[in-house]
């Protein structure tokens, strides 16, 4: 088993990182901080071969910290949270690298808060105290709430304070919640702890409390995720946000929501969750996300805009798998979650280098430029194409477990949303034609530079993962099955023996 | 018979009162107060208060209300101006509050009080008998709350400094 | 593994993406080595087929009953869905390999020539390169993912092939056209999929064939909803009713490729699929019905919109699409050989007239280019007399024509009457085959009259091009008419691989292909016609194709056309035709616009601006903040009205404290 | 005997006194009707002394004390308000508000 | 050590902390009476009210050390627990960071008034009685006592007719309240025959059903304390008495004064009146109204100070949940909290002092744009201490937001933790755009945030207040030990309800 700080290091070192950047010369801040995320990311990969698919969560680490109300700082991964871990490491460096030129003011306090995100998003997906999950869960909104603020676009404050306060507003019944939970816990073992595992053995027989509880946690994570009609911060705030940001925003924030509701609202409250109304809202709500979502990237003038709304409904097919709680649909919503990660990260990476070159997020500002800079174009294609699930490439394999398993329990809702494939061959594929096909019109772009080494370096590695999770996912499949299993399980005993099978 | 002096008194008290914030002329309103003033010390006597009775001569009639017509007199606001009475709305709005208030007070004066605490009648006057008028009140402010008359005086101290750093004409 | 060459089945599409590769690479550092391009791209294409061969040979040795799987890795295993990535070597897939390759490498060979000019030469050998790899996949692939995934891929390459030139706004149109209604069939397929992996456990073709009769009730809801979903899925990728509309507009890219994928390959991969799942067909009766009535029906629809279409390649496309409309009257009536057959054939002619035009196009283009005239070189009306310039095209192209018209003893004859006689015989079972066949006679009627024309107006009377462009009008160079020689031979003598009984021909396709319908065959009605019967509908076949020929050739008055410059505007039905019954124009009204509309004015402009943002998340901000605002009139400095409200505070608290 | 009476008196008082703080404007009186709210409350410790004991009238005393206390800081205070504004009408004290 | 109210010298050794104050105040008295002239005399003053204040504390802490309690008897005038020695550190630390912000402030005002620190002292001895006081009488004289220094400080400033009318504005309202709260310990005297919180306690026990004289009596205390602490609706002379008092005065009036009248509320409630269920269906609804009308008028605001003012006010709604809650954990979440509102409130001044000129009260909340670019550390510290008034974990306002929270759900009142939590999301829309001024913002001129000046001591008085906030925020361990033993010690009887061990 890897070392037993590794964890604690992923959560410790950024910070760390973070304040000594935030103390350096602007000039030498960028490449500290890129050294200081690829740090991270070499201690993270590890963890790839030491998982044990089978072995639960691991790496545990258990010191108590606030002993007067049983806090204790708890983490560990399972193949839930591991690849959600990874991915973080694995895109901070990118976005570090993609800001390179992109941030010329206080380039410090930049890469400085890039790093404290870090610990923050790492720390939710890694807690396993509810105290130290709700910490993590707000600390990380600050250094977001900044780069959005100070390093956004013209409109970046309405952004800012809307993308705050929408989560912030969210996250604080959640707070409530927590604390009814423990209270709950408490009384009924004498045991006061915020501890995952003890709360999660003690959260049954809540009575008609359990309704509004889960209402809560809903609300914290179907903003975050986020669930139409939940979603309005979401253009702004990846509009406004600097490549990085973006990237960062659809990449691994958006999965807090859907990975909140894998680790804690499914598996708290399964009677609700499971409700029949309950089911019937979500499945409406996510299939919402999925056709509305995609119907108003399609009339998006905005790039930055169309593969925001293109997010809403990626997500929509996670909840939906989520939800549909067939081995297959929770798996394909993992991979889907990581997917979009990886392709809609991209995505916005393209999107921010175009932006660098011309200063323009409007689609009609292009066009033709496929004869200037071919390479960019080859790359857009190729992400677009993993972006429309095109097999062969990552996107497929997500989009088609989801669908597959979900079709088990919801036939109807499944065959609706996967007229989902078709909207986004019609927004992405419009965009792509505006952009990069069609008559050079705007001489601007005669003289276009394509993507320097750079920028390829950025984009590789993403490339990489579209191809890899395309072609051979089954590393990825192997090491969440497990765990997706007992999840399911544990929700819906009788589902769990049925899952797959005909 | 002392109920209907007590009566007496306490008519005269309420019916100064109400001219004390009635009368637009500041002065009026305060020698109208001291009359209120002079009407409780008569009642304070009715009550076997006759020492406070006093004091509230002494210090109150005497000393803070002069202390008032000084005042009064300091910002020549004597002569007649224009009144400081609100306007009708005002007075509506404060009747209607003053009323309200005055219907829930009512059911203190009824309630009486619980006999457990109650000492027998005429314990006080015993009392006086015993340690002389001013000695019963002495004893306690010197035994039992001797901490909160430290306290006044330390309170009459820091009034004191208040008043001077206000007060003095440079700084 | 069978220890023969069928174990390199890989080979051939490893070869076709490490051409891709190549030159892809190629294409984005070295543009412009034209050779080391023509090299790779034609050389990999040629090595596939010689594999193939050697595969197919080694394969007939072994006179296998049951398919080869080789699995290579394990895709997507997720609980009991297990799906490999597996090749699957029968004697179906074996066939689309054959055709693939051998038809791919002319075309190849072909668009060396056709190409040369072209900037983009790199990039477009890449793409075929790319497009055989996925069409190979699609063709071997052992389970319905891995056939999806060649399934897709095949419809991008033609998304990139037909937007090739993409600098023209109606191509790149075209091309996400394309790439559109394709993906309205692969839902249809993906749907398909998930109900037959919830119904039978597996999405491998071999486990789900043999599961499936005992899983699915024959003639049940569920196998009818699946075969029509797997059916929509090829209306999409094989142009057929309602899904063909984006077919004609591929003839925006290179002709080469509206030959190998828009005739020859890609749009039949629909009839393969219901070929390759003839089973499934065959216990739905109502959806294979539905099969060969879309088939009947988009073979005649598809016939008429051809014959008043002036754009050479147009007429071509819409003859394909009737073409594959017969294919699918031949799988949907149970005739699989019959369909396949046609579909050989088809790949052969169809590969020919296309890239005869091609070369014609080739020659137009090349003599307006000289004179820089703008003019349309695929007019039909500013062509005629060609035969004198280009005999050779001409010639080839005469035969592929007769062929086509189902003119004996060429091949399309005797492909297209198995099929007619397929639906005949069924229609003795259940009527409605009957109106199938009437609908496909006529189309063959329709079809031999508008391909006569074509030739007509193309080869022959006066020449319409222009006097100066006349002295640039010759012959394409040989690397282009060699493969239209081979292709020449091919549709002629096509037709030996499937000589039926009747003519004491041993039908060699039928039986070869009987351990892929075998299983189907007892669930059908077997109707055995008598052979006068059949002589009698290889009468009327023959008798249509000729009054087709001879009507066209005494109808139409080639010396009367004017070019297209100054041609009036057609009027009446002819103006209908001439228009596609409007049919895009109904889409666009329809579905297109009111889509756009809602999406844009409705759902993001109100319920997503002004409802959800506008009034629900700003309007509670504003409300709060406006709250706050409100408190400034209690606020004003005034000690009156402090102490009021503090009155009215302690009036509340005695009040609930009291009572 | 007398208890009840006094009660209602010192109501009436301090309920005359709130009402002169609504009824007024000048500081000076306002004040002055403070002070008669205190005296109120002085007559109810009074009289409840005589049936409670002496903690009434030594209460009485300070209450007394605190007034002294009050009367000397606020009359300064309003001093100090008259030299900026000349008036002692809290009319003119709006400088402090909203917006 | 247990002393025996009896005993003169135990009564005068539980006092030792006011006394020693007093001394101090009387040794400062003489020495301001000698030397008042010079700003270096006003500089001598304040430490020597620093000294004062520290060695106070020490005292404190001495008899907190050995355990100090007053008993048997519930007899005595004042109370010796946990609860006071920690609330007398409260006031102590807000006084001495006063003073510390003081400095700077009065001569840059030319307030060369060293009377102002005797009355600083006088007005943290006011707060140390009422936090001792077991009887109301003592708890009346000690809210006069500061109150009416107060009243001065307020007006300190002669020169500006704001100063001015905040002194008077801020005494007419208090001296009516203060009417109020008069007649409601005359009527708990009359109810229960006595004004010792134990004895009423006890009386009110036997009591059973509580009379409508005890119920006014009630009424009328908590009405004068919610004047004190400015709950809606007797919040209103608040903002303008912030507004236009000298800002250290104003961040001692936030803090101090605040504390000091909840401390008294707590005593009263729960040793007098624990069996009287009335109140905190009372306090409920006060609780809800401050915390709403808090948050929301202080939307609306423009001005930082009136903003902070209203911030105050909401936060009192905070402190009412706790009091609302009741029993040791809500006495211990008091404690905590106010403890970091105490900080948190006190940099917040302590910011905008050094920001300001002529009271501050001119200063926007725009007006501290690009204040990051060009004082980082000032915008830093303002920051944190922003965020933690929003609460936002990391910092003590959370601890302390997150411990009310408990206190609240542990005593049933879901629905006010509710409240709690979702006007606090309201915060966020006027405390963020602070943050947003200072760092998103470009300053409106160049050299806009030039004579912003924290002398030594403001930016001692700053660190302490950031690092105490960081540090509480990320380990309360001992802050809870201390605030756990101080709650119960104030419920011999409520404690451990429902608390979390």
């Amino acid at each position: 088993m890897y070392a037993r700080w590794v964890l604690t290091a992923l959560l410790a070192w950024p910070l760390l990182a973070g304040l000594i950047v935030l103390l350096l010369p602007a000039r030498l801040a960028k490449y500290v901080a890129l050294a200081a995320s690829l740090v991270e990311f070499v201690i993270s990969v590890p963890l790839w071969w030491t998982f044990v698919p089978s072995g639960g969560m691991q790496f545990l680490v258990d010191r108590a910290w606030i002993p007067a109300w049983g806090i204790h700082f708890t983490v560990g991964v399972d193949g839930i949270s591991l690849f959600l871990v990874l991915l973080t490491t694995f895109l901070i460096p990118l976005s570090i690298l993609g800001s390179w030129t992109y941030i010329t003011k206080r380039e410090a306090g930049f890469y400085a808060l890039l790093l404290v995100l870090t610990t923050g998003m790492i720390g939710v997906f890694v807690a396993l105290d509810l105290f130290l999950f709700y910490v993590m869960w707000e600390v990380m909104l600050i250094p977001m709430y900044f780069i959005i603020g100070v390093w956004g676009g013209d409109n970046r404050l309405y952004a800012a304070i809307k993308f705050f306060i929408y989560t912030f507003l969210g996250s604080l019944l959640m707070l409530v919640a927590i604390i009814v939970l423990y209270l709950h816990a408490g009384r009924a073992t004498g045991a006061y702890s915020f501890g995952y595992a003890h709360l999660l053995s003690n959260a049954k027989d809540l009575g008609p409390a359990a309704w509004w509880l889960f209402g809560a946690f809903f609300l914290a994570f179907a903003i975050k995720v986020p669930i139409f009609p939940l979603h309005t911060w979401l253009p702004d705030a990846h509009v406004e946000a600097p490549t990085a940001g973006s990237v960062i925003l659809a990449g691994i924030l958006l999965k807090m929501g859907t990975y909140g509701f894998l680790r804690f609202a499914l598996p708290f409250f399964p009677a609700v969750a499971l409700n029949q109304n309950v089911q019937l809202v979500i499945v409406v709500l996510s299939l919402i996300g999925i056709i509305y979502g995609g119907l108003v990237a399609m009339v998006q003038p905005d790039f930055k805009k169309l593969v925001a709304y293109s997010s809403v409904a990626h997500l929509g097919f996670a909840m939906l798998g989520i939800w549909a709680l067939t081995l297959q649909s929770v798996q394909g919503a993992l991979l889907i979650m990581i997917n979009h990660g990886i392709s809609t990260g991209a995505l916005f990476f393209l999107v921010g280098m175009l932006y660098e070159r011309r200063h323009s997020r409007l689609i009609e500002a292009y066009g033709g430029i496929a004869r200037v800079v071919p390479l960019f174009a080859a790359i857009l294609t190729i992400v677009s194409l993993s972006s429309i699930a095109l097999p062969g490439t990552n996107g497929f394999v997500g989009e088609f477990l989801v669908l597959l398993g979900s079709f088990r329990t919801y036939p109807i809702a499944t065959t609706l949303a996967t007229s989902g494939v078709i909207i986004a061959a019609a927004y992405l594929l419009t965009a792509l034609q505006r952009v990069i096909y069609n008559p050079l019109k705007n001489p601007e772009n005669e003289h276009l530079t394509d993507l320097t080494p750079r920028e390829l370096a950025v984009l590789i590695p993403l490339l990489v993962g579209i191809l890899w999770l395309g072609i051979y996912p089954k590393p990825f499949l192997q090491r969440m099955e497990p765990a997706a299993r007992s999840l399911i399980e544990q929700v819906r005993p009788s589902a769990a023996s049925t899952a797959g099978q005909p | 018979m002392i109920v209907t002096f007590f009566w007496i008194f306490g008519v005269i008290a309420m019916g100064s009162a109400l001219l004390c914030i009635t009368r637009k002329n500041p002065v009026a309103s305060a020698l109208w107060l001291v009359v209120t003033l002079f009407a409780l010390a008569a009642m304070f006597v009715l009550l076997d208060a006759q020492f406070i009775a006093v004091l509230q001569v002494l210090v109150y009639a005497g000393a803070i209300m002069v202390l008032f017509l000084f005042v009064i007199m300091l910002l020549n606001l004597g002569r007649p101006g224009p009144t400081d009475i609100r306007g009708p709305l005002g007075l509506l709005t404060a009747t209607v509050l003053a009323g309200a208030l005055l219907l829930l007070l009512r059911p203190i004066s009824e309630s009486a009080l619980p006999s457990s605490i109650q000492l027998p009648p005429g314990s006080v006057q015993a009392l006086q008998q015993a340690q002389g008028i001013v000695g019963s009140v002495a004893n306690p402010l010197f035994g039992a709350y001797l901490i909160p008359f430290e306290i006044a005086s330390v309170l009459l101290l820091a009034a004191i400094v208040g008043a001077v750093v206000l007060a003095k004409r440079k700084l | 593994m069978t220890g023969t060459a069928v174990d390199l089945i890989w080979l051939a599409p490893a070869l076709a993406l490490l051409g891709f590769v190549l030159n892809g690479t190629l294409a984005l550092t070295r543009p412009n080595a034209k050779t080391l391009v023509s090299v790779i791209g034609a050389g990999v294409l040629l090595a596939a087929f010689a594999v193939s061969i050697a595969i197919f040979s080694a394969f007939a040795g072994l006179h296998a009953e049951e398919p080869f799987v080789f699995r290579y890795w394990s895709w997507i295993p997720v609980g009991t869905l297990q799906i490999d990535v597996a090749f699957q070597v029968d004697q179906l897939s074996l066939v689309m390999l054959l055709v693939v390759t051998g038809v791919g490498s002319l075309i190849h060979l072909f668009s060396i020539g056709y190409m040369k000019e072209d900037p983009g030469y790199a990039r477009y050998f890449a793409y075929l390169n790319l497009f055989v790899f996925f069409m190979l996949v699609l063709v071997l692939g052992a389970s319905f993912p891995v056939m999806f995934v060649g399934w897709e891929g095949v419809g991008l390459c033609s998304y990139l092939l037909i937007g090739f030139w993409f600098t023209e706004e109606q191509n790149a149109n075209a091309g996400r056209k394309a790439f559109i209604m394709n993906r309205i069939g692969d839902f249809g397929f993906m749907v398909a999929m998930f109900m037959i992996f919830w119904s039978t456990g597996s999405l491998d073709f071999g486990t789900v064939f043999t599961h499936a009769p005992n899983a699915l009730a024959a003639g049940g809801r569920t196998i009818t909803v699946i075969t029509l979903f797997l059916f929509l899925g090829c209306t999409g990728k094989s142009a057929q009713i309602p899904l063909y509309t984006w077919l004609p507009d591929a003839m925006a890219g290179p002709t080469p490729v509206s030959a190998l994928i828009h005739a020859a390959t890609m749009v039949t991969a629909g009839v393969y699929l219901v070929a390759r799942c003839n089973l499934l067909f065959a216990m739905a009766p109502v959806s294979s019905a539905v099969v060969a009535g879309v088939g009947a029906l988009t073979a005649l629809f598809a016939a008429t919109i051809a014959l008043k279409q002036w754009d050479i390649k147009k007429v071509l496309a819409y003859s394909t699409i009737s073409q594959l409309g017969y294919m699918f009257l031949g799988v949907g009536t149970g005739a699989i050989s019959a369909g396949m057959f046609h579909l050989i054939t088809h790949a052969f002619f169809k590969a020919l007239l296309f890239l005869g035009s091609g070369s014609v196009i080739y020659a137009l283009h090349r003599a307006y280019h000289h004179t820089h005239s703008h003019e349309d070189a695929q007019d039909m009306r500013n062509m005629g007399g060609l035969a004198r310039y280009m005999p050779w095209t001409t010639a080839l192209m005469w035969i592929a024509t007769l062929a086509i018209a189902g003119v004996p003893p060429l091949s399309g004859f005797f492909s297209k009457d198995e099929i007619l006689t397929a639906a005949n015989a069924r229609g003795h079972a259940d009527p409605i085959w009957l109106v199938f066949w009437g609908l496909a006679v006529i189309a063959a009627l329709l079809t031999a009259f508008y391909m006569t024309r074509l030739m007509l107006y193309t080869f022959h009377g006066p020449n319409r091009t222009g006097e100066k462009e006349q002295a640039h009008l010759h012959e394409a160079p040989w690397i282009m008419t060699g493969p239209l020689l081979v292709l020449g031979v091919l549709s002629a003598a096509g037709g030996l691989i499937n000589i039926p009984e009747l003519y004491h021909g041993n039908a060699w396709l039928h039986h070869w292909l009987e351990p892929i319908t075998q299983a189907s065959a007892p669930l059908l009605p077997a109707v055995p016609l008598s052979s006068s019967t059949e002589w009698l509908l290889v009468g009327i076949a023959v008798a249509v194709a000729v009054v087709g020929i001879v009507g066209a050739w005494r109808l139409l008055k080639p010396e009367a056309l004017v070019p297209a410059r100054s041609a009036p505007e057609e009027r009446g039905f002819a103006r209908v035709l001439r228009n596609k019954w409007y049919v895009d124009e109904i889409y666009d009204a329809l579905i297109v616009r009111p889509l756009v509309w809602l999406s844009r004015e409705v759902l993001w402009k109100q319920v997503d601006q002004r409802i959800i943002d506008g009034a629900a998340v700003n309007g509670a901000a504003r409300g709060a903040r406006a709250l706050g605002w409100a408190n400034r009139w209690l606020q004003s400095g005034q000690v009156g009205v402090y102490v009021a409200v503090f009155v009215v505070g302690v009036l509340l608290i005695l009040w609930r404290a009291t009572s | 005997m007398l208890l009840s009476p006094a009660l209602a008196i010192s109501a009436v008082l301090f309920t005359l006194g709130v009402a002169g703080v609504l009824f007024r404007r000048n500081v000076i009186v306002i004040f002055m009707c403070v002070e008669l709210m205190l005296n109120a409350v002085n007559l109810t410790f009074v009289a409840l002394a005589q049936t409670l004991g002496m903690g009434g009238q030594v209460f009485v005393f300070f209450v007394m004390a605190v007034a002294a206390a009050e009367a000397a800081v606020g009359l300064a205070i309003i001093l100090a308000v008259y030299r900026h504004k000349q008036s002692v009408s809290l009319q003119n004290m709006n400088l402090l508000r909203d917006g | 050590m247990s002393l025996d109210p009896a005993v003169y010298g135990d009564l005068l050794l539980s006092l030792l902390p006011e006394l020693v104050l007093t001394g101090w105040a009387l040794v400062l008295l003489l020495f301001v009476a000698w030397r008042h002239r010079t700003a270096r005399d006003l500089r001598i003053a304040g430490w020597l009210t620093l000294v004062a204040l520290l060695s106070t504390a020490i005292a404190v802490w001495w008899l907190w050390w050995n355990r100090a309690t007053l008993g048997p008897g519930l007899v005595a005038m004042v109370a010796a627990d946990d609860f006071r020695w920690v609330a007398d550190w409260v006031f102590l630390g807000a006084a001495a960071l006063t003073v510390l912000i003081s400095f700077a402030y009065l001569e840059r005002e030319q307030l060369l008034i060293p009377e102002y620190y005797v009355l600083v002292i006088f007005a943290t001895l006011g707060m140390m009685v009422m936090a001792a006081g077991a009887d109301l009488m003592v708890i009346f004289l000690g809210l006069e006592l500061m109150s009416v220094a107060v009243y001065v400080l307020a007006g300190l400033d002669r020169r500006r007719a704001r100063s001015a009318e905040a002194a008077l504005k801020y005494f007419l309202l208090g001296a009516f309240a203060s009417g109020f709260l008069l007649y409601g310990i005359a009527l708990a005297y009359g109810a229960t025959g006595t004004t010792n919180l134990g004895l009423i306690g006890g009386q009110v026990g036997i009591m059973g059903k509580p009379s409508v004289m005890l119920l006014a009596g009630l009424a009328l205390l908590i009405v004068g304390f919610a004047f004190k602490i400015a709950a809606v609706p007797f919040h209103m002379w608040a903002p303008d008495v912030y507004d236009g008092s000298p800002t250290p005065v104003t961040a001692f009036m936030a803090t101090g004064v605040k504390a000091a009248a909840f401390a008294a509320l707590f005593r009263v409630l729960n040793q007098a009146f624990a069996p009287v269920a009335a109140w905190h269906d009372i306090l409920w609804w006060l609780a809800v109204v401050t915390m709403i009308g808090g948050n929301l008028f202080a939307l609306g605001q423009r001005s930082l100070k009136r903003m902070l003012a209203y911030s105050s006010v909401a936060h009192a709604g905070y402190l009412l949940v706790a009091v609302t809650a009741g029993g040791a954990a809500g006495t211990s979440a008091f404690l905590v909290y106010v403890i970091a509102y105490t900080l948190m409130s006190l940099g917040a001044f302590a910011v905008l002092s050094a920001k300001g000129r002529a009271g501050e009260s001119d200063v926007l909340i725009d007006d501290l744009a690009g204040l990051a670019s060009q004082r980082p550390w000032l915008a830093f510290a303002l920051a944190v201490c922003m965020l933690s008034l929003l609460g936002f974990p990391g910092t003590a306002g959370f601890i302390g937001k997150w411990y009310i929270l408990i206190a609240a759900t542990s005593a049933g009142q879901n629905t006010l933790a509710a409240i709690l939590v979702l006007t606090s999301a309201v915060s966020a829309g006027y405390y963020l755009p602070v943050i947003m001024a200072m760092y998103m913002k470009p300053p409106a001129v160049e050299a806009a945030h030039r004579d912003v000046y924290l002398d030594r001591w403001g930016r001692i008085a700053v660190a302490v207040v950031v690092v105490g906030l960081l540090l509480f925020g990320v380990w309360p361990n001992r802050l809870f030990d201390l605030a756990k033993s101080a709650g119960n010690s104030v419920h011999a009887t409520t404690a451990t309800a429902a608390t979390p061990p």
